[in-house]
């Protein structure tokens, strides 16, 4: 092929194939080079009232960490009795376990299989074991600095805020490392606390504002979302309260966080949309975007 | 020590001081000796010799600079060749000169590679005049062993 | 092929004569063992021959003449040396000759098979290569695996290269031994042994070493009985004779004697030399420990030592109990928990006071014991240092007990520990596959899960710390008791026969051979200086190494680390299911 | 391994200059090339790139240029080495760090490459594959040197995610100032000059090649009782064993008479076991584990049918080789891939398990009525397609162009790298560059080129292998790689 005339070059078309040779030089580029480029193909349009309304899964996160904070700052400076906050807790948790299965009718509960008696297994476990350790959490930490306690802390409430599951698809999720952070960080500041039964009642207030609420939120989410809203509102304004009357500047400041990662971030987001330039084309790797793993269950 | 206070235990401190930075001044001048003599016995070699005798053997000497001497002796029955090779040598590709022995078990096999002029390392023009006298007198060797 | 001379030095200068050695025909080479000289019968010769042939089971033969005169030989000479090759057939007939006075030789090969070439001198195809007979005959090639029928009798061609030399100088002895003081009907040159007067001493040793030998044996066999009788299998005692030193010394050296004094002959080289590094290790063992004894015998010093024991154990037992209280203290200004640490410090300041009782029990008979130990010495300065090892032992027992203590429960705080992290991080062991899987857990085991990772977290420095302290203490003994372990190893498996051997005779370990040019002119036989390369000492030390008793572990400085880290036990004999690393 | 040819022993070299065969003579050319391969990846690891290099040497040595090639210590195997017909091979002892790919500082393989540039008198430097960091550092060395530079892409790369960002950074600048580039299709190409913001111009498309006479096909192998499905590839994610798991129990369960034949190892493999005991499918589903290379082709003649489930793929060797054995091949439609086999020969899909089985049930419906071509008849289609003596034709047309162009001098360079890369990385490696050439400045003066021993050649126009027998050494040789593979 290569022992054509030339004058059948002119007039030949270059084809995309490999396999026969063509009357062009190896480094010849066609008019169709790169036709097969594509961009943008899978960009998004975002609808900033429903990022914002996404966004109210952060702002409920922050504010059970603030409450919880604001709740132990209380419980340190004795200001809360504990067998309030106890009496308060169990009280709140049993609305809350009732309209669990209310909003959708003990429909979760039958898919799941969960029956009440392992709810309540469960609850024992959890009393009877903090109960026994809370006078080993009391003298846990002793003789570690406050400081150092506080600065654990921190870093675990924020590593929480970090792997807890806002709904992302993404690797650094896990719900687990997230929930185990916030216990350690309560146990952490329970141990700080006066008494052996602060320590108690204050862990197994971490519990019911980390494990539990998380849950009911996601069911609120899921069914009824206009409630959902309301009660954000209503938690992240309580939050905010709480925040006042310790620290004014520190409301101040939590209410800027609250705006920005509601309002400011989503605009951001869309705005930022614009720039996007994605390329794609037959080089790609292929997704697999059916699901395989039915074949192995 | 504190026994004697004021000037006295100063000065006292003093010479022991010198004493002790005398005695590890003559430590090191010691020690560095030690491990010149050490170089010079083991590690620097002076001068490398090849000796093939003919029908005979190959002997390799090499004399450090304390002037002690090393010496290997392979008998010819031993030797199957010698060439030049190619090798990686820290950030260098030299050639070197190196005996192949024989395999006992499997004649037509090496046991094992013996390089010659380890440390002088001489460059190829050197090596090859070195290997054509050699291969000479093998090919010598060669011819007597099997004509008769 | 090049025609090689070897030729003793000590015939350099003798008379002129015949030429007495062997041909090796595979690498055309006459190895000259002697110089015959005139006059002679011709069947006097040929007997004598026949006779060292016999004797020594290598192909003796006439090669030629020797001709060592004032100048040139004369024609007629010459032609009586061409003749005797008439009278003593070979092929090829050399005639060697110096002339007496100068340096210059000659050297001249005919062949009578080939007539054409016959009386034709090719010089410059010979090689004249003087040796040392003395030190060929005595020296031992090294490896020795190229004389493995060395006792195989007549079939000295398998022997290849300069190694058939060797053997055709060492197998001729007889030749050497014949003709010691010219009685015979021929006169015979070559190297003459002397030290006559030692040999007899060493004859008498001979003769006396047999029945000594015998006796030792049988006293050795009856030792050895009552060591594997039935009463030592038993359970505490088979055990606590595998793990005392003192023990495991005894048994070794009572193999090595054994050995020793097998009425066996030693049927190598090897084993000889083995058997007399040996001897040579236990004799100087044993004096060693003589001096020892006569040491500690002396001035009442068993005593002095008995009288400081006790109290050296009553400080020791005093620091540990400072060193506990600082512990229970805040140690270096370290965050420890207090309960827990109160808790394991008063234990542990219990078995202190448990331990210095027994002290006390025991400090009437200390001196008896030491007395009777110090005995010991006489079987060796090794069993002693195994003795010394094995009370240092029972006298750190403590220590030991707390390393255990503080180990154990350390190890269960690190197993805890990494498996509590790995569900607080969401992940498993799996067991099957070998890795770390994700899981999902339930809500309780999480709670529970961290509630006791918080707990375990922060009570690990008390423990650490402790277990730290205890390990450094244990690891000190530990090394006190390898460097004793070291030195009676030193003792027990240097070749001190061979290395003394090779610092006055070097000669006699051979590692191979090594030329000098004499001369090197044409016209002229080149002439060579056979010298033997000694064997280095690394090799000595390599080859003749004794074997050690090996009952203690050889840890790699990775694992011992890995080890200490996750606080598993470490031990100074070797575990059961251990594999050496 | 011996240089006996390098004492020159006894031949006088105007005496064999004649002895060389006829054959080769004609094939002989006036320009000759010192070409140098550089890539991590080359025998005794098996793979598309390293049977690329050595099969594309064999034929530029056919054709009289002198090749080397160096890469790093697999193991025991460091030092030189000589392989069939005097191609000799560098293993650099070098730190390997990730999938077989050397750590790179940049500079710490400089002394060495110098010295075998050098001493070798080599004019081009041949790098392959974008994973090989030595590759990539010995473009970036040659061009401090002042040698010409040519680079082959085996590999095709996304854009989306942060890893091929950087990659194809780092890419861009190692490609910015090299002469020319090769990519093994037109999608490659397409991709390379994208990823590197190259000129179209300097990218030559040169396909891959198998060698014909080593799949040939085996009718007899095959039993036409059942109908026998092979798929031979790693079993990794990008290979799509994923696809391949949901596959199998689809047809299976479908036709009664049929077989899988699976040849490869992989972190995958595990998925395909778990399938093959869910579905009872032992008898049915055959999983070989890893083959040698020799073993492929006596694995593909017992199937009708191939299977390929890549999901990227710059050219697909593995369905050439099949192709060439008389296997219908079935494989997605993914990089490459259309472009290999004409439409008549493959059979494409999406990558999804619906669209393969479709496939499949295309190919088994054409197999049954008989619609198929005869295995003999696809070979002798299939073998004039892919060849590497024209490999390395079109690659030698890129070598004479490039020896004709010049090597940009260093403050050109300095200034392509800082328009051409952006901002901070252009300044960086601009930086790494004048670096570069001090740590060469210092290394001529260590040990100036003068004291350098030129190489003994082994091939090429002065080559000691070309003058001698070749016969004898290339058997012997052909043994002892084998024992290595």
């Amino acid at each position: 092929m290569c022992a054509q005339p030339v004058t059948d070059t002119k007039e030949a078309k270059w084809q995309k194939v490999l396999y026969e040779r063509q009357p062009f030089p190896d480094n010849y580029v066609d008019r169709r080079f790169l036709e097969e480029l594509r961009k943008n193909i899978y960009a998004r349009k975002y609808q900033y009232w429903a990022v914002v309304f996404e966004s109210s899964v952060v702002i409920q996160q922050l504010c059970s960490v603030c409450v919880f904070v604001v709740i132990w700052w209380y419980m340190d400076e004795g200001l809360l009795a504990p067998h309030w906050l106890f009496g308060t807790g169990l009280a709140s948790s049993l609305i809350g376990y009732v309209l669990f299965d209310l909003i959708d009718r003990g429909e979760g509960r039958k898919k799941s299989g969960r029956t009440r008696w392992a709810d309540l297994k469960s609850a024992l476990v959890f009393i009877t074991f903090t109960y026994g350790f809370s006078p080993v959490l009391k003298t846990l930490t002793e003789s570690v600095s406050t400081d150092t306690i506080y600065a654990m802390s921190v870093f675990m409430l924020l590593g929480h805020l970090i792997f807890f599951d806002y709904g992302a698809n993404a690797a650094i999720v896990s719900s687990t490392l997230s929930l185990n952070m916030a216990i350690f960080a309560s146990v952490c500041l329970a141990s700080r606390l006066p008494r052996s039964l602060h320590a108690f009642v204050m862990v197994t207030f971490a519990i019911q504002i980390f494990a539990l609420w998380p849950m009911l939120q996601k069911k609120l989410k899921a069914c009824t979302p206009r409630s959902y809203v309301g009660v954000t509102l209503l938690f992240a304004f309580s939050a905010l309260g709480g925040l006042l009357s310790i620290s004014a500047v520190g409301a101040i400041l939590f209410a800027l966080l609250l705006v920005s990662i509601s309002c400011l971030c989503p605009f951001y987001l869309i705005r930022l949309q614009l720039f996007k330039e994605n390329i794609h084309g037959p080089w790609d790797e292929a997704e697999i975007k059916e699901d395989l793993s039915r074949f192995l269950s | 020590m504190d026994a004697c206070g004021g000037p006295l235990g100063n000065l006292t401190a003093h010479v022991w001081l010198s004493l002790q930075n005398s005695m590890i001044l003559s430590a090191a001048i010691f020690i560095t000796l030690l491990g010149l003599l050490g170089y010079l016995h083991f590690v620097k070699i002076d001068q490398e010799t090849l000796l093939i005798i003919d029908s005979l053997g190959i002997q390799m000497t090499s004399s450090y600079a304390s002037g002690k001497e090393s010496t290997t002796f392979i008998e010819m029955g031993k030797v199957k060749d010698v060439v030049i090779n190619e090798a990686i040598y820290m950030q260098k590709v030299i050639y070197y000169l190196c005996i192949l022995l024989k395999d006992p078990v499997e004649p037509p096999g090496i046991s094992e590679v013996v390089p010659v002029f380890q440390s002088a390392k001489p460059r190829l023009d050197c090596l090859i005049e070195v290997y054509r006298s050699c291969q000479e007198i093998l090919a010598h060797q060669k011819d007597t062993s099997t004509s008769p | 092929m090049l025609l090689k001379a070897f030729f003793p030095t000590c015939c350099s200068s003798v008379d002129s004569g015949l030429l007495v050695g062997r041909w090796v025909p595979e690498q055309s080479s006459a190895v000259v063992l002697a110089v015959l000289h005139f006059p002679f019968i011709p069947a006097q010769v040929k007997e004598l021959l026949v006779q060292v042939q016999r004797a020594s089971r290598v192909g003796m033969a006439v090669l030629g003449t020797w001709c060592h005169s004032q100048q040139e030989p004369e024609e007629p000479l010459g032609h009586f040396l061409e003749g005797l090759g008439t009278i003593f057939p070979h092929d090829p007939w050399l005639q060697l000759c110096r002339e007496r006075g100068s340096k210059s030789w000659s050297c001249k090969v005919s062949c009578q098979q080939a007539p054409a070439a016959l009386g034709v001198p090719c010089e410059d195809q010979v090689m004249l290569i003087f040796y040392d007979q003395r030190k060929v005959l005595l020296s031992r090639l090294h490896p020795s695996a190229v004389l493995p029928d060395h006792q195989a009798g007549d079939a000295p061609a398998s022997t290849r290269g300069l190694a058939a030399v060797f053997d055709t100088v060492a197998r001729s002895k007889e030749l050497f031994r014949s003709n010691q003081f010219n009685e015979g009907p021929v006169r015979l040159s070559h190297w003459q042994s002397e030290g006559v007067e030692a040999s007899i001493l060493v004859e008498l040793a001979k003769w006396a070493s047999g029945p000594v030998c015998l006796l030792l044996a049988c006293l050795l066999s009856l030792v050895s009985a009552a060591s594997t009788c039935r009463v030592f299998r038993l359970w505490p005692l088979s055990f606590i004779g595998s793990k005392l030193s003192t023990c495991e010394q005894l048994r070794h050296r009572l193999e090595h004697l054994t050995l020793v004094f097998s009425t066996q002959k030693a049927e190598s080289p090897a084993q000889l030399m083995r058997k007399a590094n040996m001897l040579v290790s236990v004799l100087l063992d044993v004096a060693l420990g003589l001096s020892l004894l006569s040491w500690l015998h002396g001035k009442n010093r068993i005593g002095q030592l008995a009288d400081a024991l006790v109290p050296v154990a009553d400080h020791v037992a005093k620091e540990l109990q400072h060193l506990l209280q600082w512990l229970m203290g805040a140690p270096a200004g370290l965050k420890m928990n207090r309960a827990l640490d109160q808790v394991l410090g008063r234990f542990f300041l219990y078995h202190i006071h448990l331990w210095i009782s027994y002290i006390h029990l025991m400090s009437p008979f200390i001196e008896c014991i030491l007395w009777h130990v110090g005995l010991s010495a006489c079987l060796g300065l090794t069993v002693a240092l195994s003795i010394l090892s094995d009370i240092i032992a029972l006298l750190t027992f403590h220590i030991y007990c707390f390393y255990v203590y503080g180990a154990r429960l350390y190890c269960l705080k690190i197993y805890g520990l990494s498996s509590l992290w790995r569900l607080f991080r969401g992940k498993k062991w799996n067991v099957l596959r070998q890795r770390v899987d994700s899981c999902s857990y339930d809500l309780d085991q999480l709670f529970i899960g961290t509630l006791l990772f918080t707990i375990l977290l922060f009570l690990l420095p008390t423990t650490a710390l402790y277990y730290l302290v205890f390990t450094l203490l244990r690891l000190l003994v530990v090394t006190v008791q390898g460097l004793i372990h070291l030195l009676v190893e030193l003792i027990n498996s240097l070749p001190l026969y061979s290395l003394g051997l090779r610092l006055c005779r070097p000669y006699r370990l051979a590692a191979g051979v090594k030329f000098c040019i004499l001369e090197h002119e044409a016209g002229r036989p080149l002439r060579l200086l056979m010298q033997i390369n000694p064997l280095p000492y690394t090799r000595v030390v390599h080859t003749y190494r004794l074997p050690s008793c090996g009952c203690h572990p050889k840890h790699s400085w990775g694992s011992l680390c890995r080890k200490l880290f996750f606080g598993e036990l470490i031990y100074p004999w070797r575990q059961r299911g251990d594999k050496q690393d | 391994m011996a240089c006996r040819g390098g004492g020159g022993h006894g031949q006088p070299p105007s005496a064999t200059l004649f002895r060389v065969s006829p054959g080769n003579l004609s094939t002989r050319r006036t320009l000759t090339h010192n070409i140098c391969m550089v890539s991590d990846f080359f025998y005794p690891n098996m793979g598309g790139v390293e049977s690329h290099i050595y099969q594309l040497s064999q034929c530029l040595i056919e054709r009289g240029h002198k090749v080397i090639i160096v890469t790093h210590a697999y193991g025991n195997r460091k030092g030189i080495r000589y392989l069939t017909n005097g191609l000799k091979v560098y293993y650099l002892p070098l730190k390997v760090m990730y999938n077989q790919s050397t750590a790179t500082t940049l500079f710490h393989s400089l002394p060495l490459l110098r010295y075998i540039f050098v001493r070798e008198r080599v004019t081009i430097i041949h790098s392959h594959s974008s994973f090989s960091a030595m590759a990539h550092d010995a473009l970036f060395h040659a061009k401090t040197m002042g040698l010409q530079t040519v680079f082959t892409d085996h590999s095709l790369f996304g854009f989306a995610d942060v890893s091929s960002v950087l990659t194809n950074k780092l890419l861009t600048v190692s490609l910015c100032d090299t002469n020319h580039i090769i990519c093994v299709s037109y999608t490659s190409k397409e991709n390379t000059v994208l990823r590197a913001a190259l000129n179209p111009e300097i990218v030559s498309v040169i396909p891959n090649a198998v060698d014909p006479t080593d799949f040939t096909p085996d009718p007899f192998r095959r039993h036409d009782s059942v109908i026998t499905i092979v798929v031979v590839s790693r079993l990794v994610y990008r290979k799509g064993t994923d696809l391949l798991s949901g596959i199998i129990p689809e047809i299976c369960q479908k036709y009664p008479d049929l077989n899988f034949i699976i040849g490869g190892e992989g972190p995958k493999r595990i998925i395909l076991e778990e399938v093959r005991e869910r579905y009872q499918l032992q008898d049915r589903v055959l999983l070989l584990g890893a083959l040698e290379h020799k073993d492929v082709r006596n694995v593909l003649v017992q199937g009708h049918i191939f299977l390929n489930t890549s999901l990227t793929e710059a050219f697909c060797m593995a369905i050439v080789e099949a192709a060439s054995c008389g296997l219908q091949v079935v494989s997605t439609r993914v990089g490459g891939i259309p472009e290999v086999l004409p439409e008549n020969l493959i059979i494409l899909c999406e990558p999804s398990v619906k669209s393969l089985c479709e496939g499949l049930e295309k190919a088994i419906f054409q197999l049954k009525s008989g619609a198929l071509p005869a295995p003999e008849n696809i070979h002798n289609i299939v073998k004039t397609f892919y060849t590497w003596r024209n490999v390395a034709e079109r690659t030698e047309k890129v070598y004479d162009r490039v020896a004709g162009e010049a090597v940009l001098p260093m403050d050109k360079r300095l200034d392509r790298l800082i328009s051409h890369c952006g901002p901070v990385t252009g300044y960086i490696f601009a930086l790494l560059a004048v670096f570069d050439f001090l740590f060469l400045i210092f290394l001529r003066w260590m040990t100036p080129d003068s004291l350098i021993d030129v190489a003994v050649d082994a091939t090429g126009p002065r080559g000691a292998w070309t003058h001698q027998c070749p016969h004898r050494i290339k058997r012997r040789e052909k043994n002892k790689m084998f024992k290595a593979r």
